[in-house]
Order: C-alpha cells, then sequence, then structure tokens
C-alpha cells in the first residue's frame, strides 16, 4: 500500500487548539506520527521576564484558554513561596471552590471535545451548554467569562457577590440533574464503549516512565492527585476520593474524568458548607514597588489534565528573572501521544489524542 | 525528605550542596559530572517523576544554570506515604559560551522534549539527544530567544513595526 | 433581518444566500476560538442564523481569525485564507489581531493583521463574547449588503503588497502566487 | 459503571419534545453580570490624570494624552488615559489600581467595526458626555458601539478593600492628648526604618505631589530611595531642592500630601513624615550628600533674615560659589520657623541641624544683628553684589479694640515662651483668631498653664470669626487641638476687652458675626451687633495675622520698592525687586506663607542673582 | 406517454426537493435533541445557493465527470424507483438496473475525489468503497431474498405484491430480511454510526475535502437524492410502497425520522468496527432470511 503524508490540524475539525501532528500512515495505519506544536508559542516566560509581578497576572491565563485558573494559581502559589505571603484562610477556601468550578467547566469542555471529536454531536453540545452554565458563575464571581484574572497573590481579587453560594448550588444541581442522560447517552452507550475501549491503552510502569500525570496516569489505577499528595488551598480540609480505573486505555480515561467531575461538584458543596468568614485578601505591596527577594519556588497544582507547576526565580527585582511552567499537556502531548499513535487507525488519531486531554495554548506557551 | 536519604547523597555525593528551603522544596546543587549519576541515584531512590527541566540564562556570571525538577510517584496505587509533596529541585551549571551538556534521555524518557525546548529557546546543546530539531519556532533568530540578550521588544520594533500598512493605490 | 423577504431574495439571490449561508472555517488561531464552540452549541446557537464551521476551508466562506496569530499559524492562515473560494469574509477576533493585544511584545505573533490578508471586520474584546459574535455577524451582513465586505477583492488588488508583506516576515512561501503579481498595476494602467 | 448498553441512549430521544435552552440572542438577551470587565468609563471630574492605570497596564494599552482646553492644577494634571483595545485585556487591573476611583468598566462590550482605527478611545462616562450614553429606550444593540453606550452600566469598580494601592497610611507614632499637653516634648514620635520603609512602599509614583509642591521637589525619587533603604540617595535628592529637610520635615505645609492621588480616597503618603525620617536618620549630611565644593567666584551675597528662604538661597548661593552672608535679628537661625512653631511641632535642635549643617558649608552667619540697627542697609548695599530680602511677617497685627493694649500679641507670645524663659500666663486664656499661628499659641498656652498651675483646673479658649469649617487653620491642627482640650467659639468677633476694677483683664466681649467677607470677596466683617457673648479671662492673646516690618530700608529706597495690589513685593521672573541687586523671597513675596513656598521663591533668585552675576562677569 | 415524459422530468425535481427538506429537516431534529432551535428549513437551499454563487475550483476533467456520473446514476435510479404509483421505468430491468446503477453514486464521488490529491480524499473514498462493500454483501442477501419470495426482479410488482397482501416487513418469511435491512439501512443512508466517509473531524469531511463552490453544491444535491432514494427503496421493498404520493411521502418520513435519531445518539464506528457489524448480524439474518424464503418457497 501507498505511504501516505497526512496533516492532522492545524486547520481540522477535529483538533480543538491549534496544534498539528504529521501522521505516516499506509491504508488506515499510522506508521508514525510527529507532533508538531509552535502554533501557538508566545514566548510567555520571556515575556513575563519584562512585567512586574502583578503585571503577569493577566499574563499567565492565558497560558491555557481551557483552564486559565489552574494557572494562576501556580503562579501564585509560587510567587506566595517567594514572598512568603500568608493567605487567609477563607481565601484558601474560595480559592478551592473556584478552582473545582474551573475544573468542572475544563471537564465539560474536554467531554465536548471527545464527543465532538466522535461525531457525537448531541452529547457535546449538552456539555457545552452546561459549561456555559458554568462560566456564567464566573461571570459573576470574577466578571470574566473566560479570562478570571481572580487568584491574586494574598488572596483572591474579589469576595463572594452576594447570594452566590445559592447560584453555585442552583447551576451545579441542575447540571448534576442530567448525569443520567450523560450516562444512558454517552458513558453507557455501547457504540462509544466500542470506540473508546482499548483505544490509546498505556500501562502504569509505561506512564511513569513517560511522565504521565492527572487523569492519564490515574486511568491506571495510582491515585496520584496533587490535591492529594501535596495538599495546597483548602483540599486537606475535606473529605473527597481520588476516582481511579485500571485499564489505562481512552475509556477509562473519560470514565476518570466524570467521577472526578462529580466529585468535584461534591466537595464544592462540603467546601461551601464549612467556608468560614474573614478576609479574603492580604494585599501585596504596592505593584511600583514590589520586589521579591532573590531565591526560587516550585509550585504545582492538579490542574484538570495533571499536574501544573510554575518553577519562578527572583533576583530581587520587581520582575521574575525566570519562569517556567510545567504544564501536563506537554509530556502528554509530545511524547505520549507520539507513542501511542504508533501503529494505531488513523480514525482514532484525534480520539487518542483528545483521550489524552491536550491542550495545545499549554503545550507551546 | 526523609533524612535518611539527604545523608545518604550527602554521602554519596560530598561534592552537592544540599539545601532545604521551606519543608517540601530541597535544593541539591551539583557540579556537572555528577548530575548524571545523581539524576541516576535520585531516580532509584524514589523520585522517578521528572516534572520539568528547565534553564536560567545567569548573563552576569557568564552560566546556564540547568535545572530538573523531580518528585516521587507514589509507591502504591492506594496509599500516600508523604514523601510525594517533595519536590527536589537539582541545579548545576554550565559554561554560557559553547552551552552543552549530556542528555538525561536514557534515564528519563520524557525529557526529550524539554531538551528539545531547550536547545531551541536557549542554543543549549545536549549531546546524545536522538531528535534536536525545531519544536516551537518558525523564524529563525539570530540569538535563541529565551536568552537575556534577546530584546524582544527591539526585535518586535525592528520587525514588525517595519511591515507597511497596505496602501489603497487607487487613493 | 430580511431573511424571509421574498422580493430581495429575487432581487439579488447571490447577496442574499451570501448573508444567512455564513459557513465558518474552523481553524483554531488563537485562544479566541474558546467562545466558539458555545456560539455555535445548544446555548447560543449560530445555526439559527445558517453559522455552522465546515471542515475544509473550500467548503466556507467566512474565516474569522481567532485571536493572536503566531508566525507559525500565519502561515497556515495565509494557505487556507487562498483556498477558500471568493466571496470570502474574514472576522478579527479581539485585541490581538488589530494591535498586537496581549502579545505586543512577543517576538513571535504577528501584531497587524491587516497588513497580511484582508480583513472585514473587528470585533473587540479579549475575548468577544458570544453576543459580541452575534452582534459582529449582523455587522457583517450590512457590510456584505452595502458591498462593503470586499476583503478579497481587496486580497486580489492589492496582492502585489500583501505578498510582499508576508515573505518579509516569513521568508520565501513554498506554494505559488494565487494571482499573477502586477495585475493590479495594469489594470490601473488601461 | 453499568454495562454499555446500545439501547439506553434512545432514552434521551425524549429531547425531541422539551423546550429548547437555547438562548435565543439577540431576541432574548441576558445581561452581562453586575462585575463585568468591559469598556472603561472614566469620570473625568474625578480622575486627576495621574497616570496609574498607563504605569500598571502590561499591555501599555493605555497612554496618558494631553487634553487642550483643560488646565492643570495642583492635584490634577491636564491628561486623561486613552485606551487602545487593539491591545487592551479587560484584566481590570487599571480599575484596581486608580487611586481616585474614576476609572471603572462598564457592562459593555460591543464595539465591532471594520476601521482599526475606531478602537482607539479617550473614556468618559455619562457625566461628562452624555451624548454617547444612551437611555435604554434609545439603546439599541445592532448599534452598539464605543460611541453607543447603554447608560447606567457600571460593572468592574474600585474596591479599597482589594485596590492594589494601600490606602491607610502606616500610623506615625505620636503622644496622646493627654500625655503631650504636659510639656513641650516633640508630638510626633517619627518613623522607624520599617514603618518608614512600609510608609514609603505606599507610593505609587503618579508626580501629582512634584507638580503641586511649590519648590517641586523630586518626591517620588527620594520616597522610592527610602523604599529602597538608601536614605542617603533619598536626602541627595532632597538637598537638590530644599536644603531644611529637618524644618520642613516637621511643619512644611504639605501640599503634597493634599495633591497626592491616594488622599482622594484614603490617607495621603506621609511624605512630610518621610521627609522628617530622612534627615534625623542621617546624623551627618555632609558626609551623606558628598558635595564637591564649588569654584569660589568672588561674589558676596547678603541675605537678610535666616528663614527658610533665606537658609536656602544661601545654600543655593553657595553651592554655585558665591559667598553667602546672613543676618538675622534672633540668636539663631530659621527666622520665623524659629520661634513660631512651638517646640513640640519644631524642636530647636532640628533647626540648628540644618542650619549648623550650612554653616558647615562656608555660609557666613551673623545672628543677633538686626539691619537697620546694628547695620545699615546702605551699607550692606555698598558690601554686597547683591541682597536678597527674606525678612518674613515679623509684626503681629493686632485687633485694635478697646483696651487691645492689655493683650499679648502672638508673636511676642511665642517668642517668648520658646526663646525666653517666664512668660506667665493666667489660668483663663482666651485667643483670638482662628489660623494656624492661634492654634500655636492656643496649645503653648495650654502647655504653659499645665505647667505652672500643675493641679489646678485651667481653661482656654479661642474666638474667631470664620464658622467652625472655614477656620483657616490646617484641620490636623484644629482636631489636635481639641484632643487637647481647647474650646472653640467660631464665627464670634470681638468687641471690647473688659477690665475689672484693677485695671486687668476680666474678659473678652464677643459679637456674633454676619459675614465675613463682603460681596466682593474681601476681607470685611460684618455684625450682628445685640448678640454679645462675654469670655471671661486673665489673659488674652491676638494671633490674627502678621505684617513684615520694612523700616529699616532707608526712605528713598522704599519709595522705589514697589508692590503688588495683595500688598506683597513685587518681583520680576528672576526674584528681583524694582530696585536692582535687591531680590526678595519668602512671605513678603508669596501669598501662601510658608516655608516650602519660601525655599521655592530662594530657588528661584538662586538662578535670577547666578544669571546677573554671570552677565555682569562677560559684559 | 406524456405522462411518462413529465414522470421523468419531474420526478428527479421532487426527489430534489424532498432530499432538500430531509436535509433541513435532519438539522431541525438534531437541533432539538441539541436542546436547540436549529436553523430554518429552508437552510440547505440557502447553502447551495450561496455554493452556486461561490467561485469554485476544478481538478481536472476527471474531477468533473465523477461528478457529473454521481449525479447522473441518482437521477437515473429515482426512474426506476416507484414513487408511489408513478415509476417511468417500470418495465426496464427492475431491481437489478437499480442494484447496478446504486453502484454509480460511489463510483462517481470516488473517481472525481480521487482526483483531488488530498490524502484525506483518498482515506475517505477507501472508506467508501470498503462500507459500499460492507453493506452489500447483506443487501443482496435482502434483495435476492425479495426477489425470490415474490418471483420477480420488478420492483413494482414487488410494491403490488405487498399492496395485496400485507407489508414484506410483518410477513413471516420476510420479516428477517426486514429486519436485517433496518439494521443497514443506516450504513446505506451513511449516517452515523456509519457516517465514516465523511467523518469531518478525523478526515476533513474526506471526498468532499477539494469541494468547494458548485461542486460541493451539487454534492449536496447528490447527498440529498441518495437520502431520498435508500429510503424510497425500502419503503418500496418492506413497507408496501404506496397507493398515492402523500401516503409514500408520509412513510419516508417517518423512515428518515428514525435514521435521524439513530443518528443522533451515536457516535461514529470506526470502519473496520463498521464492517465487521456488518458482515456479522445483519448478513447472518438476511444469509438465514434467504435460506427460510427459499425453503418456504
Amino acid at each position: 500500500m501507498r505511504e501516505l503524508e497526512l496533516y492532522f490540524g492545524p486547520q481540522h475539525l477535529g483538533m480543538v487548539g491549534n496544534f498539528s501532528i504529521t501522521l505516516k500512515a499506509e491504508g488506515d495505519r499510522v506508521l508514525k506520527a510527529t507532533a508538531n506544536p509552535g502554533y501557538l508559542h508566545r514566548g510567555f516566560e520571556k515575556l513575563m521576564e519584562y512585567r512586574t509581578w502583578i503585571q503577569n497576572f493577566p499574563l499567565v491565563c492565558r497560558i491555557n484558554v481551557v483552564e486559565p485558573d489552574h494557572v494562576e494559581m501556580a503562579y501564585a502559589m509560587a510567587v506566595e513561596k517567594l514572598a512568603g505571603i500568608e493567605v487567609p484562610e477563607r481565601a484558601q477556601y474560595v480559592r478551592s471552590i473556584y478552582l473545582e468550578l474551573a475544573r468542572v467547566g475544563s471537564h465539560l469542555f474536554g467531554l465536548w471535545a471527545y464527543a465532538n471529536m466522535l461525531g457525537f454531536d448531541t452529547v457535546a453540545q449538552w456539555a457545552m451548554y452546561h459549561r456555559d452554565l458554568v462560566l456564567d458563575l464566573f461571570e459573576e464571581l470574577t466578571g470574566g467569562r473566560v479570562y478570571h484574572i481572580y487568584i491574586w497573590p494574598g488572596g483572591v481579587r474579589r469576595d463572594f457577590p452576594k447570594g452566590f453560594k445559592d447560584k453555585i448550588v442552583t447551576t451545579l444541581h441542575s447540571i448534576g440533574g442530567c448525569v443520567p442522560d450523560y450516562d444512558a447517552a454517552f458513558f453507557n452507550n455501547a457504540i462509544f464503549h466500542k470506540r473508546a475501549s482499548g483505544i490509546g491503552k498505556i500501562d502504569q510502569r509505561r506512564a511513569r516512565e513517560l511522565g504521565a500525570t492527572g487523569q492519564v496516569l490515574r486511568a491506571t489505577g495510582m491515585k496520584y492527585d496533587v490535591r492529594k499528595v501535596a495538599p495546597y488551598a483548602a483540599y486537606d480540609k475535606v473529605e473527597w476520593n481520588v476516582p481511579v480505573r485500571s485499564d489505562g486505555d481512552a475509556y477509562s480515561r473519560i470514565w476518570v474524568v466524570r467521577d472526578e467531575m462529580i466529585e468535584s461538584v461534591h466537595m464544592i458543596f462540603k467546601l461551601l458548607d464549612c467556608m468560614p468568614e474573614g478576609e479574603v485578601f492580604n494585599k501585596p505591596p504596592n505593584p511600583f514597588k514590589w520586589k521579591i527577594p532573590r531565591g526560587e519556588a516550585y509550585a504545582r497544582c492538579e490542574s484538570s489534565r495533571g499536574e501544573f507547576g510554575a518553577y519562578v526565580v527572583s533576583n530581587g527585582e520587581d520582575k521574575p528573572y525566570r519562569v517556567h511552567f510545567r504544564t501536563p499537556s506537554y509530556p502528554h502531548g509530545l511524547i505520549i501521544l507520539e507513542k501511542l499513535l504508533e501503529n494505531a487507525n488513523i480514525a482514532d488519531v484525534g480520539n487518542t489524542m483528545i483521550s489524552l486531554y491536550v491542550v495545545a495554548p499549554e503545550i507551546d506557551r | 525528605m526523609n533524612e535518611g536519604l539527604k545523608e545518604k547523597l550527602e554521602k554519596a555525593f560530598p561534592h552537592a550542596a544540599i539545601t532545604s528551603m521551606r519543608d517540601t522544596d530541597y535544593v541539591v546543587t551539583a557540579d556537572k559530572e555528577s548530575v548524571l549519576s545523581l539524576l541516576a541515584y535520585v531516580k532509584d531512590a524514589g523520585f522517578d517523576h521528572l516534572t520539568l527541566i528547565s534553564c536560567v540564562d545567569w548573563i552576569d556570571e557568564g552560566e546556564f544554570e540547568l535545572v530538573y525538577i523531580l518528585s516521587p510517584y507514589m509507591k502504591d496505587n492506594e496509599q500516600i506515604s508523604g514523601n510525594e509533596k517533595i519536590n527536589l529541585i537539582l541545579k548545576t551549571r554550565i559554561a554560557r559560551g559553547n552551552p552543552a551538556f549530556q542528555t538525561v534521555t536514557h534515564i528519563f524518557e520524557n525529557a526529550e522534549p524539554y531538551e528539545r525546548e531547550l536547545h531551541e529557546l536557549f542554543g543549549v546543546h545536549f549531546e546524545g539527544h536522538k531528535r534536536l530539531i525545531p519544536l516551537f519556532l518558525e523564524r529563525a533568530y539570530d540569538i535563541p530567544p529565551f536568552r537575556k540578550d534577546f530584546d524582544t521588544r527591539r526585535y518586535v520594533k525592528e520587525v514588525f513595526d517595519n511591515i507597511p500598512a497596505i496602501q489603497d493605490i487607487k487613493a | 433581518m430580511d431573511r424571509n423577504k421574498i422580493g430581495k431574495w429575487l432581487k439579488q439571490p447571490a447577496k442574499m444566500a451570501n448573508k444567512y449561508s455564513l459557513n465558518a472555517v474552523y481553524f483554531c488561531t488563537g485562544c479566541g476560538i474558546i467562545e466558539i464552540p458555545p456560539v455555535i452549541t445548544a446555548r447560543w446557537d449560530a445555526e439559527r442564523f445558517g453559522i455552522i464551521p465546515v471542515a475544509t476551508p473550500r467548503q466556507g466562506n467566512l474565516f474569522m481569525i481567532t485571536g493572536y496569530v503566531s508566525l507559525k499559524t500565519l502561515r497556515a492562515i495565509i494557505r487556507t485564507y487562498e483556498q477558500m473560494p471568493d466571496p470570502k469574509y474574514t472576522v478579527g477576533f479581539g485585541s490581538c489581531p488589530i494591535n498586537g493585544g496581549m502579545y505586543w511584545d512577543s517576538y513571535n505573533t504577528i501584531k497587524h493583521l491587516d497588513r497580511y490578508i484582508p480583513v472585514d471586520g473587528w470585533i473587540a474584546g479579549c475575548m468577544p463574547r458570544p453576543e459580541a459574535v452575534f452582534i459582529g455577524v449582523t455587522h457583517l451582513w450590512t457590510l456584505i449588503e452595502k458591498d462593503m465586505a470586499n476583503g478579497y477583492l481587496r486580497y486580489r488588488e492589492h496582492y502585489d503588497q500583501y505578498r510582499g508583506n508576508q515573505e518579509k516576515l516569513l521568508g520565501k512561501l513554498d506554494w505559488p502566487p494565487l494571482y499573477a503579481t502586477g495585475i493590479a498595476q495594469k489594470e490601473i494602467a488601461a | 459503571m453499568a454495562m454499555p448498553s446500545i439501547l439506553g441512549p434512545f432514552k434521551t430521544l425524549r429531547f425531541l419534545f422539551e423546550k429548547p435552552k437555547t438562548l435565543r440572542y439577540p431576541f432574548e438577551r441576558k445581561e452581562p453580570a453586575l462585575r463585568y470587565r468591559g469598556f472603561h468609563l472614566n469620570d473625568w471630574e474625578k480622575c486627576t490624570g495621574c497616570g496609574n492605570c498607563a504605569d500598571i497596564c502590561p499591555n501599555q494599552a493605555i497612554e496618558m494624552v494631553e487634553i487642550p482646553d483643560m488646565e492643570a492644577q495642583p492635584g490634577q494634571k491636564n491628561e486623561r488615559p486613552r485606551l487602545d483595545y487593539g491591545r487592551c485585556c479587560f484584566c481590570g487591573l487599571c480599575v484596581d489600581i486608580c487611586p481616585p476611583g474614576s476609572l471603572r468598566l462598564s457592562r459593555d462590550y460591543f464595539h465591532i467595526h471594520f476601521d482599526t482605527k475606531t478602537f482607539t478611545f479617550i473614556p468618559k462616562d455619562e457625566k461628562t458626555e452624555k451624548e454617547k450614553f444612551l437611555p435604554p429606550d434609545k439603546y439599541s444593540i445592532l448599534q452598539a458601539s464605543l460611541a453607543h453606550r447603554k447608560q447606567d452600566y457600571e460593572g468592574f469598580a474600585s474596591d479599597l478593600d482589594f485596590s492594589l494601592f494601600e490606602p491607610e497610611r502606616i500610623t506615625m507614632p505620636e503622644l496622646g492628648a493627654e500625655e503631650r499637653k504636659m510639656s513641650f516634648v516633640e508630638q510626633v514620635l517619627g518613623y522607624d526604618k520599617e514603618s518608614a520603609r512600609k510608609e514609603a512602599a505606599r507610593c505609587l509614583e503618579c508626580k501629582l505631589c512634584e507638580e503641586a509642591c511649590p519648590a517641586h521637589l523630586k518626591i517620588s525619587d527620594y520616597v522610592r530611595a527610602i523604599y529602597e533603604d538608601k536614605p542617603a540617595d533619598s536626602l541627595k535628592t532632597i538637598f537638590k531642592d530644599n536644603p531644611i529637610p529637618a524644618i520642613c520635615g516637621r511643619i512644611c505645609m504639605k501640599h503634597c500630601e493634599t495633591a497626592c492621588s491616594l488622599s482622594i480616597r484614603g490617607e495621603p503618603i506621609a511624605i512630610r513624615w518621610l521627609k522628617r525620617y530622612v534627615a534625623d536618620s542621617i546624623l551627618d549630611y555632609k558626609t551623606a550628600l558628598e558635595l564637591s565644593p564649588a569654584q569660589p567666584s568672588g561674589k558676596k551675597v547678603a541675605i537678610i533674615g535666616a528663614g527658610p528662604s533665606g537658609l536656602a538661597l544661601a545654600y543655593f548661593l553657595t553651592l554655585q560659589g558665591h559667598h553667602a552672608v546672613v543676618f538675622d535679628a534672633f540668636p539663631g537661625g530659621g527666622g520665623m520657623v524659629r520661634i513660631g512653631p512651638p517646640a513640640y511641632r519644631l524642636p530647636l535642635e532640628s533647626i540648628d541641624k540644618d542650619v549648623n549643617h550650612m554653616a558647615s558649608l562656608g555660609v557666613e552667619f551673623n545672628f543677633n544683628t538686626r539691619v537697620g540697627s546694628d547695620i545699615s542697609f546702605e551699607d550692606i548695599m555698598k558690601k554686597y553684589d547683591a541682597v536678597y530680602l527674606a525678612i518674613g511677617t515679623s509684626q503681629s497685627r493686632s485687633t485694635k479694640v478697646k483696651n487691645a493694649d492689655k493683650c499679648m500679641l502672638a508673636l511676642d507670645f511665642l517668642r517668648k515662651s520658646k526663646l525666653e524663659s517666664g512668660v506667665v500666663v493666667g489660668k483663663k486664656i482666651v485667643v483670638i483668631g482662628g489660623g494656624n499661628v492661634a492654634m500655636d499659641v492656643a496649645r503653648t498656652g495650654l502647655r504653659l498653664q499645665k505647667m505652672q498651675y500643675p493641679d489646678e483646673p485651667t481653661e482656654i479658649k479661642t474666638v474667631c470669626l470664620e464658622n467652625g469649617d472655614e477656620m483657616p487653620a490646617s484641620e490636623d491642627e484644629i482636631r489636635e487641638s481639641k484632643e487637647e482640650g481647647i474650646a472653640f467659639n467660631p464665627a464670634w468677633g470681638p468687641k471690647e476687652v473688659r477690665l475689672d476694677d484693677g485695671g486687668n483683664i476680666a474678659g473678652l466681649l464677643c459679637m456674633k458675626v454676619k459675614s465675613v467677607f463682603d460681596g466682593q470677596g474681601r476681607f470685611s466683617p460684618s455684625f450682628y451687633e445685640d448678640q454679645e457673648l462675654f469670655l471671661e479671662a486673665d489673659t488674652i492673646i491676638e494671633a490674627i495675622g502678621q505684617a513684615p516690618d520694612f523700616s529699616f530700608i532707608p526712605q528713598n529706597l522704599m519709595s522705589t520698592l514697589e508692590f503688588t495690589p495683595r500688598r506683597k513685593v513685587k518681583v520680576d521672573e528672576n526674584g528681583q525687586t524694582t530696585i536692582t541687586r535687591v531680590f526678595a523671597g519668602g512671605d513678603i513675596v508669596n501669598i501662601n506663607l510658608d516655608a516650602v513656598t519660601a525655599i521655592a521663591d530662594a530657588k528661584v533668585a538662586a538662578e535670577g542673582i547666578g544669571k546677573i552675576f554671570s552677565k555682569k562677569t562677560s559684559g | 406517454m406524456v405522462a411518462t415524459v413529465a414522470q421523468c422530468v419531474l420526478l428527479p425535481v421532487l426527489g430534489i426537493v424532498i432530499g432538500l427538506f430531509f436535509l433541513g429537516l435532519y438539522r431541525k431534529i438534531m437541533a432539538r435533541l441539541h436542546w436547540r432551535y436549529g436553523p430554518p428549513l429552508i437552510q440547505p437551499v440557502i447553502d447551495i445557493l450561496r455554493l452556486f454563487f461561490q467561485g469554485g475550483m476544478s481538478h481536472g476533467a476527471v474531477f468533473d465527470f465523477g461528478l457529473v456520473l454521481s449525479l447522473a446514476g441518482a437521477m437515473a435510479i429515482i426512474l426506476f424507483i416507484p414513487f408511489a404509483q408513478w415509476c417511468p421505468l417500470q418495465g426496464s430491468g427492475g431491481m437489478l438496473v437499480i442494484l447496478y446503477l446504486m453502484l454509480l453514486m460511489p463510483l462517481g464521488t470516488a473517481l472525481s475525489g480521487g482526483e483531488a490529491a488530498n490524502p484525506n480524499a483518498s482515506i475517505g473514498i477507501s472508506r467508501k468503497l470498503i462500507l459500499a462493500l460492507g453493506y452489500e454483501v447483506p443487501l443482496l442477501l435482502i434483495l435476492l431474498s425479495v426477489m425470490s419470495y415474490y418471483s420477480t426482479i420488478s420492483i413494482v410488482d414487488i410494491v403490488r405484491g405487498q399492496q395485496a397482501s400485507v407489508w414484506a416487513l410483518f410477513s413471516w418469511p420476510l420479516a428477517l430480511p426486514g429486519i436485517a435491512y433496518i439494521l443497514i439501512l443506516p450504513a446505506v443512508l451513511g449516517v452515523r454510526p456509519f457516517d465514516t466517509t465523511t467523518a469531518p473531524q478525523e478526515i476533513s469531511s474526506g471526498p468532499l475535502v477539494e469541494y468547494g463552490g458548485k461542486y460541493l453544491a451539487f454534492e449536496h444535491i447528490i447527498h440529498a437524492l441518495s437520502l431520498f432514494l435508500g429510503i424510497s427503496l425500502f419503503v418500496n421493498l418492506f413497507l408496501g410502497g404506496a397507493a398515492n404520493p402523500i401516503v409514500f411521502f408520509v412513510k419516508i418520513l417517518v423512515v428518515f425520522v428514525a435514521c435521524v435519531c439513530i443518528n443522533a445518539v451515536f457516535p461514529r464506528l470506526r470502519i473496520e468496527q463498521a464492517v465487521s457489524y456488518l458482515w456479522k448480524w445483519p448478513t447472518a439474518i438476511a444469509f438465514l432470511g434467504l435460506v427460510v424464503v427459499s425453503l418456504v418457497k
């Protein structure tokens, strides 16, 4: 059979984000896949060296458009570590709730992408509708639909508006009410099962070797979740479980995502119940004069796709000397994807990619 | 970090300086000869998750600092041992003039794209790396863009501001 | 909305069809794409106005440049734009294509999109909300109605300049020019 | 997880019969959230043009542009922010840094246009630009743009609790009212290093203060140096414009703090106290300043009056290499500030610190030398290349009501109490006047009472023409006086000093004020003769104003000295009076009557004198 | 004679109109399941109109020829399949011609799509052919059973046969091939889970990837026609055709809506999964049906 060279993306309906995979294929079988990132490279870390500590907050969230919140959190945590800023307790709770909302939104987006990839518009559209409801919550809380710029060093930017707690509960209940429909139509759909099980299978040993985190690792059975192993914000204040599966394929991953969403919603309810009153913001010094002593810090948090880390170096100036983000999609999209696509079916390229939840902007940065 | 490991490290690598910042971040500064063996050693000691390879351009000192950040995966699928929250930051310095270092892809497979990125953005050559080809960039830059002496604002002025707007010929 | 006016359909069928059948090329050029899925899905449902995403540039007539454009993407954008059949409309999304936006000092993103391909309309915001996209579409309708959405004609007319700017930035392009260069000058001379 | 099923999905077909959830935009609408971050609104009346928004913008989307028909005033620049929506990312940093809170984000976000030029605009709000903000019935979403916006649509607004600046100042430790009224110990204790740095860190460097300061000190620079813990650098910056920081750091009228952009919604930066901190924390100015002596020019300048203006001029001239000789009637430097501000505000040591530094630079001081009696003005005119009049207003005015000669005059009282000892006051004091001097007098009187009658009840009252909120004294002074227990009787004018049988003062008879100024705004009080108030007193001190004393100037010269309509000495742009070689500055020239304006005059004069000298040598 | 000519002219037009109506209805029904309103019913017509006004690019003579072949094939079949009582070419060839002509459509698309020299197109075409191979086997078995049961190759006779008794689907021996036909109907129509050929998210709409302008418009029309034809065939063979056009229209409408519902609730299968499915159950049932029918007969 003739060997074909195929470009999957960047202009492609199945591609979420501006990413490209070059495939060498023989008929329907992929011989070799090469990830081809860089369509979204903006040089964030370089730009950050030109902006002051606080000016970087509007910038960093742009690293991941699907879920900007965990980028903010990782950067804020690193800055807080470096500058020794304390965060008030209520702010920790607010942050946790905010991040869990972001996780739900992001997973719904992932669900949209996955269903859409399989041509399953129906579920895709529902997921996107529900994500929009979550975005409404964000808009109410932060004033922005997509880019929230909410977490600031020393706390959060504004407190909950009036009646916001109830709004969260109502919205999440209305989304939760559709879980049986999602289950019936999507997760327990026999044809979906046929399509997803066994796809992009990776065993735990291999996943560890390739630096997998997040649901890719959890789908192989390890309960590794940064929220659990190195708790931050208020994650150690409430009880919750880390959902895992053991097959390591796309079907397991999507189920981990599903369980995680439900767990997140339960966690939000618990956090709302025991949220203390009080301050939510410890003002950092004047932004024009804020200098952070020489040093370095690495902070990490669990985004909806895996471990998100920020390595920040300060040389005592009012701007970071060097910032480097560890993004979960980076190993997933550049190594694991390439390995998983070898000998895969062409029809499963997008399937595999989206089951790994590769988000292009956070690879390119 | 459990004390045992710290002592063991100190014994095995007497030249490496180990400092702990805060209770979860440990910084090991090593000379470049011992980095590979150190990495292999800590990998065996449980730090088998290479989270990040980074590079810092200390231009005033004429050196690049390579930073390897490691943390342990869980030993057991269920149980958390408490070690997982530790970040081990392993640092070494190489000369800025002719930056080259050994690849670590044979120890950590996922180092591959990180080293590719550093090669492209900092111009650090990794010997033994199988695929040091461009990753992100489209244009060729005289100085690798993430080095401190590359001034992106000046670059923007020189390149993008010199592209003329489209003139309406009829007008 | 004058979609239901039969008289207008009979008078200018081409224009009307163009207006109410905007098929968008699905190309996630930047972060603005994050607001496109909501626009085309259940919450906002752009299909009510005939706007759907299509898989290939050959099938589309609307190109939304969603957000910042890096150099690598610019190459793909020019390719895609040139593949689209006339008439075609381009809409720039958000701050970044207008004047650099967030990435005004980035070495890898372009600052003024209209120097490389013609753009018929711009929507302010970072990101533009779905509502703004809808209003943007109504503005595009007006422009089509008034024959002002003529970017594709401008592209042909000033192809020398556009191609020149593209090559200035990206180096020699590896595909042949879409139009013979120098047409515009000849036409003016004649 | 249930078993995958092939029939289960058909359950969802019921949605065929349910109402769609789509929002049928634009027929149905959803209002953006109350905190939505949309386009900018700027209240031009509140905006100070400070430019903090432009500085903080990470995208350089904001540029401050000069508004042609707008005038700059102290605390107000004639610039307003211009937004570029080809750059803006709607992060709202500009809102959170805006000190007056004038910049807000609206809930409007529609602007669609084919021309990129329309994406730049100068934001205003419905107060200042009505035609662009339409009421809901005229507003059409299909025409929505930057020039077609909805009224009352404010979104993300500034909140002091979450602002990026610190609206409250670091409290300056000071003695409590009960403690301080017992003695003349300095009331404020001064910042220590930490709190000074913290206070300095609040400064946003908008430089409104620098424009408001008569002497245009580089305030933000020296405040930044304090923040960076480089007091020597800070002192160097201060000395470029103000050579008497220890004095000014205590008694400056702080026009800068009034102008400070933080003062609009919070407390201004304690610029004065920071200057005091610098001056006090450096023990030896000379080593800190590292001044290089100028080439001696051989010119001699006589400076009459060792007040702030005179001292400053002496310093500036010395730096230019001229020899400055200062004459003053008092036994030490400082002029009016030596006697005016009581010791609890300005101790003599601080004055001497500045003066001694000046002397160490080579300025020649002739104290206890009254020009006119000890040395004649003609002699000075002959001996020196230039003369600078910095004589200040050294004579207290009197109310001249009946028996007013029995009263004490403010300056005499203050001078005696500060420089000499032995002013005896009564148990019941009445001070006439509502200005800062009156406050000083009253509070000095209070302390003297406490010291002279430690265990007896005493009382002290003030009387002034103005209403309570129109009193010319600074708010701080009034507040502190009230804390110390001084009683106020605003809007009463003195009618007569009543004497008892022995010819001693029995009290002050006052009448109610009808108005202080006449129709043209001139000072011309009128009274209700029938409403009277009698204040019992055994000591009455008049503190209603001061006047300069030009008696030392010979008549022939005096006749050529011209005055402005406000009875001030007229000077040209070089600080020169109508008499050649005679320059003037300080309270006799300006209407501000404060130290820093006097320094500003000295700066002008120093340049003027330098100009004249260089002209002479070259010509 | 005049009536036949009139039918020859009108039936393709009617087919196109109904096909386009189906496309509009398809989008509307899908939209309702998506919780939204969807486009106006007329939207496919607007789209096609727009495409006709849009400049397209031809990729050579074979490209054009393939397209014409497809269109001609589709138009031709219409004349052989009864629309209620109208069937202009009922005398000639019957089922065999239909089977032959039905191959023209994918063939033409393959020809022209292959000329476009886009790897996605070639993958799409190979998928289309494989899928056709997949459903042709059971389809042949089914048609064989029907033909042998009614002992005729004329579709008009088959319809008449059913109208005389009960619908084939509910008659005992033909129920089995009927079920098999239902199972392969989505594949014949190319709706999910069998829309692997055009899978926009996988291979950028496959053979259509290089189509633009009027070429794409023709493709849309062909698609509309093929929907109409596939359902008409099923209705005629198993649902007893119809005596008058309205009943016929209602029947095909019901079948179409059912297909759309299937389309809405399933994701797309991979091509080899599709083929293995088609060769498993439907083939087995169809084969069983054939055996039973021949035994009964």
